[in-house]
């Protein structure tokens, strides 16, 4: 258990990084959609199914989503 | 059973259907919220002489304090919500685009501000503060130019920063004490919250809650939101809803932290404030840009006299919260026709000579000249800040008593200006009707203020003295004491 | 794994979660970037808030089937981080249309080059020009500065 | 030059945390109100889920709230973004396969979304995952054909202003009682039932359509936004 | 109600009517008529036994901040209120004839100048009367904003100027404010009596501190070194009879001040007793050096001006100077000269402005290289002037002579030679500087474009000739004031001067009344001579010729400017305004500091900032 939440959690702070380091803003928020799939899985393992939900949902989906369609209109759809 | 939460509920139920409404009858969405504001204000005024005695706690859902989420209501946070209900009523804002939007968001401030001032839960403060915040973002970007869209983005950064660092603070104090309730904070907090951790979750909530207190170095966001935003809505900001998140923050001060670096660094950070407020201020050629540069010096002010342990702290700050309730409004009212150059503003005193009186007035007492209210507050502040005879705070002494001298230059330069014979190559605009009314009645509040010095003072003792009990507040709540495995 | 124990591991996840976010927020310019970092800081601070009662061993607060477990989580903050995650995504919502808007008006998403513009505009819009380091403004030198030197010379 | 400063400032920041991580003292972690509420929400909510007794019984005013937060935020993005010019040219349809996917998912999702909402107060879900769902729900086939008008502004107002007031208006229900703002009403049912805890799954719903209603008129907006000016 | 009460509400009601009539024609007598209900409210209060006076209190009083709040008048305050309500009814009357009217048409708001001119009485007859430190302030901060008024009633340039001396006024009020905070702080009340308890047991660093406060804030407002930069052009520009006022008794309010707090409760032995490190001086020394370059810079800065209000207003802040060197040496001989010069100064330089004044009212100048010779068109004028000037140089038979006789005396008594020195080179420029007044006015050629001027209209001339009875009066008998003065030094607490009503009754005394009627023998005999010896004869002025010329009224042979050359060439190197400098380098750097703070609420990142702090707390959980 202890080793897959390290690695998880490895992925997730690099997955970070890589959204403030990826010149293209769709990467960027690929990764940002691991960050929260990743904290997603965290919360499971912390016992808060609800908020592993939630965070699926409104972190990984909806906010993925909000922020694909405005880079959209801010013509960032690819990278600069 | 207290009608109290009304006056957070209804204004938040009539923003909900305003828009419903709108499709009925446009006048009724117009009349319905200045008319709900004042059903609420009259709720708060019939609350207010029962508390002078004994503070009412009201458990939100009937649940008992530490499960529940608890409304603690003494006098100072009911004057603080008197003074966002009346003070939204005053400055309705009036914007002809988006004016059913502008309604709902003013509505929603009012009940808000109230809610936060009455508020005895941690977490519930952040979220009160956060619907706060993002209501302010509204009011401003509702004048709907470039600019303003711009400056909302610039503070919104620095507020969401501010909110997580917050949400950071509340899960340290969580992880120590277990309790969200203030009152139990209180009991708990001189064992579990005297440490390195509590001190490092008040200066992360420090940082959050003082974006809006325009604490020192999260204040970068108030000369543009001021010189972009409404003059009411930054009458708003500035007067009313500053005192909102220092209130939050005294109250922390008073209930939970009780380390004495925390008050050093309120001290240093509000030094700091003075000093950078009122010297860019000094140089701001636009009058928008100087208002809010001196409210940023003036929230100084407030953060030191917060700096003073005791009781004589409490007092200060309150008056000088009060002082500045009044003023800053009334000041930002007047600037809604004269804003721009200072420059531009020679010989406006011609055109409307009782603005240009009552901005004489509202300038003697911002820089304390007696017997203006703004003497004595100032004398509060500055009388424990020598008795404390520590050079920190004798440093701070001084450096207030040079920003007044500072102050004085900038305001009467402005005056000068107003009073000059020659106008300026644009004509000035008159003042509105209704602005200078409400103007008038600020200003006449302050120097009915003269008048009624001791009353006053003795109430606003009685208040602070409320404000910095302590054991009244725990035994008024009364949270039942936590222990494994559940309540006793 | 000693020292890397469960708890470890997520504190050093959340914390590692906001100072990857403080860093975004301080480092970048670009506003896109700064929008991601404070959702990174967010979620850093939700999963703090969500350890900070964590306990190993205990089950999800929930009753299934009328079996009562012996140690539930506590569900206060998982509440609270609820709160906290609907809250954030409508605070990135405004701040995306917002940030449409500003991008429209001024071209550009620098933060830089906005907090030029912005400055540009309030000082149109007061009728001032432009504030810049190197002029002295006249308004303010006047004052005390006209001086003994014009009105003695001409004795 | 700005790289090194902000290294500077976050070694020193990292530095401050690990300080604080030494001094942070894991022997509370089982004393505290949540466990607490644990001992007695089944029997003051009737809900199986706790958090949602949390959500909405015990924090049922931090719920109200963050649903205003979320109105808020809504109305200050259609304020922000503006409507859409009825001239403004539109993205053509999508393909046949994501159009019919769209016109298929639509029930499916409403369905899902629904379910979710309703059995908030037995198992993990509730209102706030259900209603992005339902969000998602009437957002795709927006994506699939960007002219129609699934999302009538107007509506989405109404419904959200009226799913808020309902919220609230159940809470005065209990003030008219003589109870506080918010107390729980109506018979707590058996434990697990799906009709039970009172009148927590009515606030659910309200939460789930306000939410859903909410999140699609502001995922409308940000999809509309470029029609402006 | 007291004697107090009657006079303060008189004054009130001074204000109000000034304001409600000042427009009126009969305005300005009314409010004249009240300042001498004033007078009399004033010497109804001790009767002319002014010399048993006690303390009179007024039933006005307020508990604030647990501190009670009074007003009560001594015989310092008497003596400071006879002149402050004199000088008051002398502009006042001036201004009500032609010049009001004058004043009015030219676009003056007449009410705002009679309300302002009563107000600044009204203001001042509460900061004297104050009963405690916080009353002190109160009214200290009443007149500083009741001054600025009338400074800045001219607008334009005046606006400015008032600026100006705002500035230094407020910066002086909140050193003030925090010297009395602290003694609050020391103490634990505002009473006067407290403090005077709480000295013998203060320490030296905060008696330091205190002293320094206290002297810069009631420093700024007398004007002396290095704060005299405000003074001379605020009251230049004031209109007319207010500068007249002004210059007359305002800025004595601040040695009012000094009075009370420095030199009554905190004691001139205690400042004898405060050494400055690696010096043979103490504070006292101090203090009466600062006065003596009071003397001297601003003296000789009147010398160089070419418009004779400044030129008069300069020499009110050297002679500032005197009056508190005299205090400051605190024997029986300087205190009583030191508050003698406050009375004769107010007296003979209203009249000097009042003087000038009916000048400009006639001519319309007052710049001395465009005037000359108006001895023949205004010769009442001319004799006010002419008292004026001997009185200001301090030479007999006036009363200026008394009090600086007494300030000389004082100083080789006490040992100071270097003082003394410094004392007579200020006299000597004073002599010099009130002769190119007088000369550049009024003797000399007259100009063609004032061939038709006439005297000045009786209601300027009159208070100008009872001032300058006044002047030879108490010249004539000295006793007649330091009957006051022995009255106010015993009330502060000071060595009594003996005196007799010609003068000093000490070893090598004075007795004015012998030294005058000799002069006025001697000047009887010489114009006995002139007159009858019959040897002159009256010619015109331009009955003359040069280098074979005749003259006509056209040329000009009187050159008035360029006056002194071969004295400015030696002295003009000094003239540096190296305090125009230091003034103008505070404000720079002010502005620097401000253009900084600018730069960082516009440029700077706000989460640097917010690390920065961030770093700061960090440092400090480690240390």
């Amino acid at each position: 258990m202890e080793a897959v939440v390290l690695v998880v959690v490895i992925v997730m702070l690099l997955s970070a990084v890589a959204v403030l380091l990826f010149k293209d803003f769709l990467a960027a928020l690929a990764a940002m959609s691991v960050v929260s799939l990743g904290l997603s899985f965290l919360f499971v393992v912390v016992r808060a199914p609800d908020v592993a939900m939630t965070e699926a949902a409104i972190g990984a989906g909806l906010s993925s989503l909000l922020f694909a369609l405005a880079l959209r209109r801010l013509g960032l759809w690819r990278g600069q | 059973m207290s009608l109290l939460v009304l006056m957070i509920v209804l204004p938040l139920l009539t923003a909900f259907l305003l828009s419903s409404i709108d499709r009925l009858s446009t006048f009724a969405a117009r009349v319905m919220g200045p008319l709900v504001l004042l059903a609420t204000a009259a709720i708060g005024l019939s609350v207010w002489p029962q508390l002078g005695d004994a503070p009412l706690a009201v458990q939100w859902g009937g649940f008992q304090a530490p499960l529940g989420i608890t409304l603690y209501a003494d006098q100072f946070g009911l004057l603080f919500a008197l003074a966002m209900t009346i003070g939204t009523l005053l400055l309705w804002p009036r914007s002809t685009e988006n004016q059913l939007r502008s309604s709902s968001l003013a509505l929603l401030l009012a009940g808000t501000g109230s809610g936060l001032a009455l508020s005895g839960d941690l977490f519930n403060i952040y979220v009160f503060y956060e619907l706060m915040t993002v209501v302010s973002y509204g009011l401003i970007a509702s004048r709907g130019t470039s600019g303003s869209f711009a400056s909302t983005l610039r503070y919104l950064v620095i507020s969401g920063f501010g909110a997580a660092l917050a949400l950071a603070g509340i899960a340290l104090v969580y992880q120590a004490t277990g309790t969200l309730n203030l009152a139990q904070l209180a009991q708990l907090a001189p064992e579990k919250l005297n440490n390195l951790q509590g001190f490092a979750a008040f200066v992360l909530m420090l940082v959050g809650f003082g974006v809006k207190a325009e604490l020192f170095p999260v204040n970068m966001w108030v000369p543009e939101v001021y010189a972009t935003a409404s003059s009411r809505v930054s009458a708003l900001l500035a007067g009313v809803v500053s005192k909102l998140a220092l209130l939050i923050i005294m109250r922390l001060l008073i209930l939970v932290f009780h380390q004495p670096e925390a008050l050093t660094v309120l001290l240093v950070l509000g030094i700091l404030g003075v000093v950078s407020g009122e010297l860019a201020a000094w140089r701001a050629r636009d009058l928008n840009r100087m208002l809010a540069f001196s409210s940023i010096g003036q929230l100084g002010v407030m953060f030191i006299a917060l700096s003073i342990p005791g009781n004589a702290g409490i007092f200060a700050a309150l008056a000088v919260m009060v002082h500045h309730l009044f003023l800053k409004p009334s000041m930002f009212l007047l600037a809604e026709r004269w804003g721009g150059s200072i420059k531009g503003l020679a010989g406006a005193a011609k055109t409307s000579p009782l603005g240009a009186a009552l901005f004489v007035l509202l300038s003697l007492s911002l820089i304390g000249v007696p017997p203006l209210p703004g003497f004595w507050a100032k004398l509060l502040v500055i009388m424990p800040l020598l008795a404390l005879d520590q050079p920190l705070y004798y440093f701070a002494a001084f450096v207030i008593l040079a920003a007044a001298s500072l102050e004085a230059n900038y305001l009467f330069r402005v005056v000068m200006k107003l009073y000059e014979k020659e106008p300026a190559a644009t004509p000035h605009n008159a003042h509105a009707t209704l602005d200078l009314a409400t103007a008038v009645f600020l200003g006449a509040g302050l120097v009915a203020a003269v008048f009624m010095l001791i009353p006053l003072a003795d109430r606003l003792d009685g208040i602070a003295a409320q404000a910095s009990d302590v054991s009244t507040y725990i035994q008024t709540v009364a949270p039942q004491p936590l222990q494994s495995g559940g309540v006793q | 794994m000693d020292i890397l124990d469960n708890n470890t591991i997520l504190y050093i996840a959340a914390f590692g979660l906001m100072l990857i976010g403080i860093s975004g927020i301080v480092i970048s310019n670009h506003l896109m970037r700064i929008i991601f970092g404070i959702a990174l800081l967010e979620a850093g601070a939700n999963l703090l808030l969500l350890l900070s009662t964590y306990h190993e061993g205990a089950s999800a607060p929930i009753i299934v089937a009328d079996n009562i477990p012996t140690m539930m989580a506590d569900p206060v903050p998982q509440a609270l981080v609820l709160t906290a995650i609907v809250i954030g995504v409508g605070i990135l919502a405004l701040a995306l249309s917002l940030a449409i808007r500003v991008q429209r008006a001024y071209g550009t998403l620098d933060m830089r080059e906005v907090r030029l513009k912005l400055e540009q505009e309030i000082s149109d819009e007061a009728g001032i020009d432009m504030p810049s380091s190197s002029e002295k403004p006249d308004d303010i030198a006047k004052v005390p500065l006209n001086s003994v030197v014009q009105q003695e010379s001409g004795s | 030059m700005r790289r090194f400063t902000a290294a500077l400032f976050l070694l020193g920041l990292g530095v401050m945390i690990a300080a604080i991580y030494q001094h942070i003292d894991f022997s509370n972690t089982a004393v505290n109100a949540g466990q607490a509420i644990n001992a007695v929400a089944a029997e003051e909510t009737g809900a199986a889920n706790f958090v949602t007794s949390v959500v909405l019984a015990y924090r049922g005013i931090d719920t109200l709230l963050e649903l205003t937060i979320l109105f808020t935020a809504a109305m200050i993005g259609g304020m922000v973004l503006g409507r859409r010019r009825v001239d403004a040219p539109r993205d053509p349809d999508a393909g046949f396969i994501l159009r019919t996917g769209a016109d298929l998912l639509f029930p499916l999702l409403l369905v899902v979304g629904l379910y979710i909402i309703l059995h908030g107060h037995l198992t993990p879900g509730g209102g706030f995952q259900g209603g992005v769902i339902l969000a998602a729900a009437f957002f795709l086939p927006l994506l699939a054909r960007p002219g129609i008008t699934l999302i009538d502004q107007r509506v989405v107002s109404l419904v959200e202003g009226l799913a808020g007031a309902t919220f609230i208006i159940i809470g005065l229900l209990a003030m008219f009682d003589g109870k506080e703002f918010l107390t729980p009403l109506l018979d707590k049912g058996e434990l697990g039932a799906l009709i039970s805890a009172g009148t927590l799954p009515i606030l659910y719903l309200a939460v789930g359509i306000k939410v859903g209603s909410e999140l699609a008129g502001l995922l409308a907006h940000l999809a509309e936004a470029e029609a402006l000016d | 109600m007291t004697a107090l009460d009657y006079l303060l509400l008189i004054s009130a009601i001074t204000v109000v009517i000034a304001l409600l009539a000042g427009n009126m024609r009969v305005g300005g007598w009314l409010v004249t008529i009240l300042y001498a209900l004033q007078g009399a409210a004033l010497l109804m209060m001790s009767g002319l036994g002014y010399s048993t006076m006690t303390v009179v209190q007024s039933s006005l009083r307020f508990n604030v901040l647990s501190e009670q709040m009074l007003w009560r008048f001594d015989a310092l305050s008497w003596f400071f209120a006879l002149i402050t309500i004199g000088a008051g009814l002398f502009c006042s009357w001036f201004a009500s004839g032609e010049w009001g009217e004058k004043y009015r048409d030219n676009g003056g708001n007449l009410r705002l100048f009679h309300g302002a001119l009563a107000l600044n009485v009204f203001t001042m007859l509460v900061l004297l009367a104050s009963g405690d430190l916080l009353t002190l302030f109160i009214g200290w901060e009443l007149v500083s904003w009741a001054s600025f008024l009338i400074m800045a009633l001219a607008g334009g340039k005046a606006f400015d100027y008032a600026m100006r001396y705002i500035s230094y006024a407020f910066a002086g009020a909140m050193a003030l404010l925090g010297g009395l905070l602290l003694i609050y702080a020391e103490v634990g009340s505002f009473d006067f009596q407290s403090l005077k308890e709480a000295v013998p047991t203060m320490s030296s660093a905060t008696l330091w501190t205190l002293v320094v406060l206290l002297t810069a804030g009631f420093g700024v407002k007398m004007a002396i070194l290095p704060f005299h930069l405000w003074q001379a052009k605020a009251y230049a520009e004031t209109p007319g009879p207010g500068a007249a006022f002004l210059g007359a008794i305002s800025s004595r309010m601040g040695l009012f001040a000094f009075i009370v707090v420095v030199v009554q409760l905190i004691g001139i032995s205690r400042l004898v007793e405060m050494e400055i490190p690696y010096t043979f001086l103490d504070a006292q020394d101090l203090l009466a050096w600062i006065a003596v370059f009071t003397i001297i810079i601003p003296t000789y800065i009147a010398l160089r001006q070419h418009d004779a209000r400044r030129l008069l207003a300069w020499h009110g802040v050297g002679q500032t100077g005197y009056m508190l060197l005299g205090i400051v040496i605190a024997n029986d001989l300087g205190s009583a000269g030191g508050l003698m010069h406050v009375f004769n100064y107010a007296s003979y330089q209203a009249m000097l402005f009042m003087a000038v004044v009916a000048v400009i009212h006639r001519t319309g100048t007052s710049d001395l290289n465009k005037l000359g010779g108006l001895f023949t068109r205004m010769p009442l004028s001319y004799l006010a002037m002419l008292i004026g000037i001997i009185g200001l140089a301090g030479l007999p038979p006036m009363n200026g002579f008394v009090s600086k006789w007494l300030i000389y005396r004082s100083l080789i008594v006490d040992g100071s030679p270097l003082l003394f020195i410094g004392a007579v080179i200020g006299t000597l420029g004073t002599i010099l500087s009130v002769y190119k007044l007088i000369h550049n006015i009024f003797l000399g050629q007259l100009r063609v474009e004032h061939a038709a001027v006439r005297e000045a209209p009786l209601s300027m001339v009159i208070p100008m000739m009872l001032l300058a009875a006044v002047v030879f009066v108490t010249g004539y008998f000295p006793g007649l004031v330091l009957d006051w003065t022995s009255a106010v030094q015993t009330s502060i607490g000071l060595p009594v001067l003996a005196h007799h009503l010609g003068g000093v009754s000490i070893s090598g005394g004075l007795d004015m009344i012998w030294i005058v009627s000799v002069l006025l023998v001697g000047f009887g005999f010489g114009t006995l001579v002139f007159f009858l010896g019959g040897r002159s004869k009256r010619v015109h002025q331009l009955d003359n010729y040069a280098g074979g010329h005749f003259l006509t009224a056209e040329t000009r042979y009187h050159y008035s400017d360029n006056f002194y050359p071969g004295l400015m060439h030696l002295i003009g190197p000094w003239y540096r305004n190296s305090f125009e400098w230091l003034e103008r380098g505070l404000i720079s750097a002010v502005d620097t500091l401000s253009t900084a703070m600018q730069g960082l609420y516009r440029n700077a990142h706000p989460s640097y900032l917010l690390l920065v702090a961030v770093v700061f707390a960090l440092s400090w959980v480690i240390v």
